[in-house]
């Protein structure tokens, strides 16, 4: 209990004091999680609309492996993108390992199909109560897609969000793939588990505190710009 | 546009749904004037038969047949749904929507937009959500939003059922004035008035069948059928 | 810049921020560090992913130099394992006067064992003593807890058991979450914990910064490396010995 | 590539010859995650059908806050529950630390957040349909969630799968607080961790394909009993 | 029951939006006997006013007051909307819903239902998911639904709207036999004809406000005001 209490203190003093070491990799999770989450979006936010409106035969097997992806185990898209990244692997010569870029497209891999996943969930509401009416006007595959996306846009957020705290807390891809090299590719997931290996709870917990106020500032921002939650309808 | 979707002919087409036969065999053909009513009792299969002839509804047996394909014959008609779908968006949003599908300029999307608003007497709640109007304006607002990219071929499925007298009769106005301008208008609807003053063709549905047709005229003197002349009477139809 | 793929018990040490901050200003090279376990560390270099392995597990290294992965392996320095266990030593292994006598207490004793169970050196170490001691630990009263994880996870799950384990002394000290854990057992010739440093082979892959591990082994064995390592202390217990455990003591 | 080649072989034959050890690990992965996405079902189809029905003050932050705990970093939910159940902490003298009770406490407050958040989006919706209907009737608070769980439970279901997909390939916290022990709290991820730590990748792959298997099969099974994604509406 | 929500007050309520007033101010004072009708032009708050008595619409000047709280004056009236709203259950399903809230017996629920799935011509509809129903057939649904459990008070929004002209007397046939059996009726509809026939007591709204109100017969006969006269005229009204 006594390691709680110090934790949040802590995180509190490392905040206080404006570390720079904390200020580093704090902001390096933020560039890291925040640039997968944007690429992670652009694929799977029309990739959700899509499988809204599309009907095509394995649809139903698709969304039920879609949602499956949902629990890939981070530790094996870690191996999988470090054996892609590898000196001795397809893509060796782009010299992307135990880089930020690296980690960023191993969690890319890890939230897309969170991300498609919830959009989806939301888009099919909106395209059963749009269906006749865009059959109707005969708007194509793409407008379809564009039209749903902009009016579902909110609960499209919520979808982005989920997928940027998935990717702000993940570890164990990014430790495989990123090496959590100290002023490089260390971020707070990986310092945390390099914490918590020394046995130092209270600095792992201090940086764990950190990093979910960071996930909750993020969430409270983007809510707040976006004005979700605030209407009762729409 | 070149080409015309008339004439649009249902042979033997029928719409089935959960194994059960809603609709059909349907044998009709329609030509390019004129305005065609559809009436008959709740549950008779109008808005079915209205769906199929737009191209929304796939027909199982049967075939339903426009002058040019599927996708060119949507596009030139525009249909009111009997429960107005409205997108979550302003009034004007809504209003304006198939211009931008179809890719209008924004001088013309603003003109246009401007008008349509004033002729259904909806110009101060252009920047409204269209889920916040009274029943009759989201009726209006769709009838609006069909004919604003005018379209060869206008369906309505009861266009007035939530609309007061007023704006019946100046719907009514703005249909007549469209049909003489050249679109071809199918409608459905239960009010007998608007059927006689509006229609020159007459559809009878009961039971997902075509029980009778013809000329308005003929119809509303003396339907040929019993039930015809029962539906007039305002009995029971079965 | 070089990667240098090290085992977790080098990081948690802490000695590696003495050392490369050192580096860095003697030589100009910032070596990136891949904390991994053992069998990793030298899988990375294997595939020519890291530039030098710096690791402590004898036969791994050697499988590794024959395989062709690395010219040959330098001994750089060394410390000890300990055993370590909760403080009211209920097998009683404090005053063995032999590492057999103290494995035998364990195994008799109802007490719990943490094994690392990860093939790593220190794993492998341990498997070893078990097996001059002719106990098979699964076998016996004591409950032996094979857990697959890392030094730091593998301490804090016998610092939450109260159990008994195996470490390197560097990794203890530096080790935080001791609860009741206390060194019981260590100092025996049989605990010798040799690190040695393999650089990639420059022949096999070709984009390694070859020159750069050369550079840090020549550091790595430097007088300023042995001031450094030997100077390395917490609260007043020196961590590491620069050098060679068997030049160093020939028995 | 050749690793992922190997891996894909690996699990064929582990799958094959029904390896005993895979076997055990991957029933005990079933039972810890299974039993861990019962439990916070219970809690959390309850908790998002009643953030969607009330209306309170801090509603919006409440939502926030919890999209932002979907992105719980495992491994600081590990250390609480480690330190909470460590023999000094609070209920030391349950003697559940390295225990498959312990994973799935774990388990249960990192998917708790999602399920809520995934539930909460798919019933908010429904509730926006029934919400004069359901005042006008009088409906209790009580009676208000039932028939939103009921009602949703095709999009409740996915939500469901959503948490068990994470569950399952969760590894920070489990490690942390069962301590993969041979025979005891091994679970295909921990089993993942360890074989990666050892440099064998091709088993660490074919464990994760296992794992990933595992995942779809469940989905799909839960997917074609419960019928979701059949009828195009409803 | 005990208590009666009669008589329900409004003094000065006041229904706001964004900022816009809707509705209101609103005085009125309704007691518990026969059909009160409200009419006038689309958008000029029938609905909102409605949804005020019933205590849907929380009022943010002004009071609604029932002789009884809000919960318990709620749970005496029944609501049939505009856009019937149709739970994700089959026909059925719908229809007793309002019973399984209310925790009615097995038995109960099960004649009830039987009983008022015939008498809206749905028995054959039951197991079919309330959102295959077509227009007219969800309207009727929503009415029996609102009956089930014998309201003190039914408020209906346009019952008729989507009814045939048989379905249309059918309905006006249990609304009458259920004011004759003590439940009070306010309905709003465009439908003159039938606010005559139902209407014991007329209330004319014009943008948001009682513009005029009374006994039916006098209001048909000859209105006060020239806007109520225009109205019924069918003409312009602002
Ligand atoms: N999936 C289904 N299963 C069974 N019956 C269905 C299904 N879908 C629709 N129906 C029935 O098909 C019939 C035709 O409906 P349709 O909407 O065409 O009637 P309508 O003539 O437009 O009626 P209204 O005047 O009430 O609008 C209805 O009785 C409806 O209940
Ligand atoms: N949020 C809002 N902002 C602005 N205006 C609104 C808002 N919500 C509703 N309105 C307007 O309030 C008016 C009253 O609506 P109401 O539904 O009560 O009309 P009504 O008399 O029932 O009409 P109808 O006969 O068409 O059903 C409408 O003109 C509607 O556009
Ligand atoms: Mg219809
Ligand atoms: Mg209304």
């Amino acid at each position: 209990m006594n390691d709680i209490v110090e934790g949040l203190l802590h995180a509190l003093r490392l905040i206080v004091t404006l570390d720079g070491d904390l200020v580093e990799i704090t902001l390096r999770s933020l560039r890291v999680t925040l640039t997968a989450t944007a690429i992670a979006s652009l694929i799977a936010l029309p990739l959700g609309a899509l499988l809204a409106v599309r009907r095509f035969r394995f649809r139903r097997a698709t969304i039920a492996i879609l949602n499956a992806l949902m629990g890939l185990p981070p530790v094996v898209v870690g191996l999988i993108v470090y054996i892609l990244f590898s000196r001795s692997g397809p893509f060796g010569v782009l010299g992307l390992l135990f880089t930020p870029t690296a980690m960023i497209i191993a969690q890319v891999i890890i939230i897309v199909p969170l991300i498609t996943s919830i959009a989806h969930q939301a888009l099919r509401d909106i395209w059963a109560e749009y269906h006749d009416l865009l059959i109707s006007l005969g708007a194509s595959g793409r407008q379809r897609v564009a039209t749903l996306i902009w009016d579902g846009r909110r609960s499209l957020i919520t979808a982005g969000l989920a997928g940027f705290g998935r990717g702000i807390g993940e570890v164990g891809a990014i430790m495989v793939v990123g090496g959590n090299i100290d002023h490089v590719t260390r971020v707070l997931t990986t310092a945390i588990a390099l914490e918590t290996g020394r046995g130092d709870f209270a600095l792992a917990l201090g940086l764990g505190f950190v990093l979910i106020g960071l996930a909750v500032s993020v969430n409270l921002i983007i809510h707040s710009l976006s004005g979700t939650e605030v209407g009762s309808r729409w | 546009m070149v080409g015309s979707v008339f004439p649009m002919t249902a042979s033997g087409a029928v719409v089935r749904r959960g194994g059960q036969r809603l609709l059909g065999p349907i044998d009709l053909r329609l030509d390019g004037s004129g305005v065609t009513v559809i009436i008959g009792p709740n549950g008779s299969g109008k808005t079915t038969l209205l769906r199929l002839l737009h191209g929304l509804e796939r027909c199982r047996e049967g075939r339903v047949d426009w002058a040019v394909d599927r996708d060119s014959a949507l596009s030139r008609q525009a249909f009111v749904f009997q429960t107005p779908i409205m997108m979550r968006r302003t009034v004007r949003e809504n209003l304006v929507y198939p211009l931008r599908l179809r890719g209008a300029s924004r001088a013309d999307i603003a003109e246009k937009g401007d008008a349509w608003l004033k002729s259904v007497d909806l110009a101060a709640a252009g920047l409204q959500r269209a889920s916040t109007l009274s029943a009759g304006e989201r009726q209006k607002l769709s009838i609006a939003r069909a004919l604003i990219a005018a379209p060869e071929l206008l369906i309505l499925d009861e266009p007035s059922a939530n609309l007061d007298s007023r704006s019946t009769r100046e719907i009514e106005r703005i249909l007549t004035e469209q049909n003489k301008a050249g679109t071809r208008i199918i409608m459905a609807t239960h009010d007998m008035g608007q059927a006689r003053r509006l229609g020159d063709h007459v559809i009878f549905m009961l039971n997902g069948l075509v029980h009778e047709e013809g000329p308005a005229e003929r119809f509303f003197k003396g339907a040929q059928t019993d039930a015809g002349r029962a539906f007039l009477a305002g009995d029971i139809v079965e | 810049e070089m990667r240098l793929a090290v085992t977790t018990s080098f990081q948690n040490s802490g000695l590696s921020a003495v050392l490369l901050p050192a580096i860095k200003a003697d030589t100009g090279i910032d070596v990136r560090l891949i904390v991994v376990g053992t069998g990793q560390a030298l899988r990375l270099g294997r595939a020519g992913d890291v530039d030098a392995v710096l690791v402590h597990s004898r036969k791994a290294e050697e499988d590794f130099v024959a395989g062709g992965f690395a010219p040959y392996r330098r001994e750089i320095m060394y410390n000890d394992f300990v055993i370590v266990g909760p403080k009211a030593d209920p097998a009683g292994i404090g005053d063995a006067d032999t590492i057999g006598t103290a494995l035998a207490r364990l195994a008799e004793a109802a007490a719990s064992f943490v094994s690392r169970g990860d093939d790593s050196g220190t794993h492998k170490r341990e498997l070893t003593l078990w097996t001059g001691a002719g106990i098979d630990p699964e076998a016996v009263a004591m409950r032996y807890l094979s857990v697959g994880a890392g030094m730091g996870t593998a301490l804090n799950i016998a610092a939450g058991a109260g159990a008994y384990i195996l470490t390197d002394r560097g990794s203890w000290l530096n080790f935080a979450n001791k609860a009741d854990l206390r060194v019981l057992f260590a100092g025996a010739p049989e605990l010798v914990n040799q690190y040695a440093y393999l650089p990639v082979s420059a022949e096999r892959f070709t984009n390694l910064n070859a020159g750069a591990a050369m550079r840090l082994e020549e550091w790595l064995t430097s007088p300023q490396a042995k001031m450094l390592i030997n100077g390395y202390s917490i609260d007043g217990e020196q961590l590491f010995r620069w050098g060679s455990a068997a030049a160093d003591d020939p028995s």
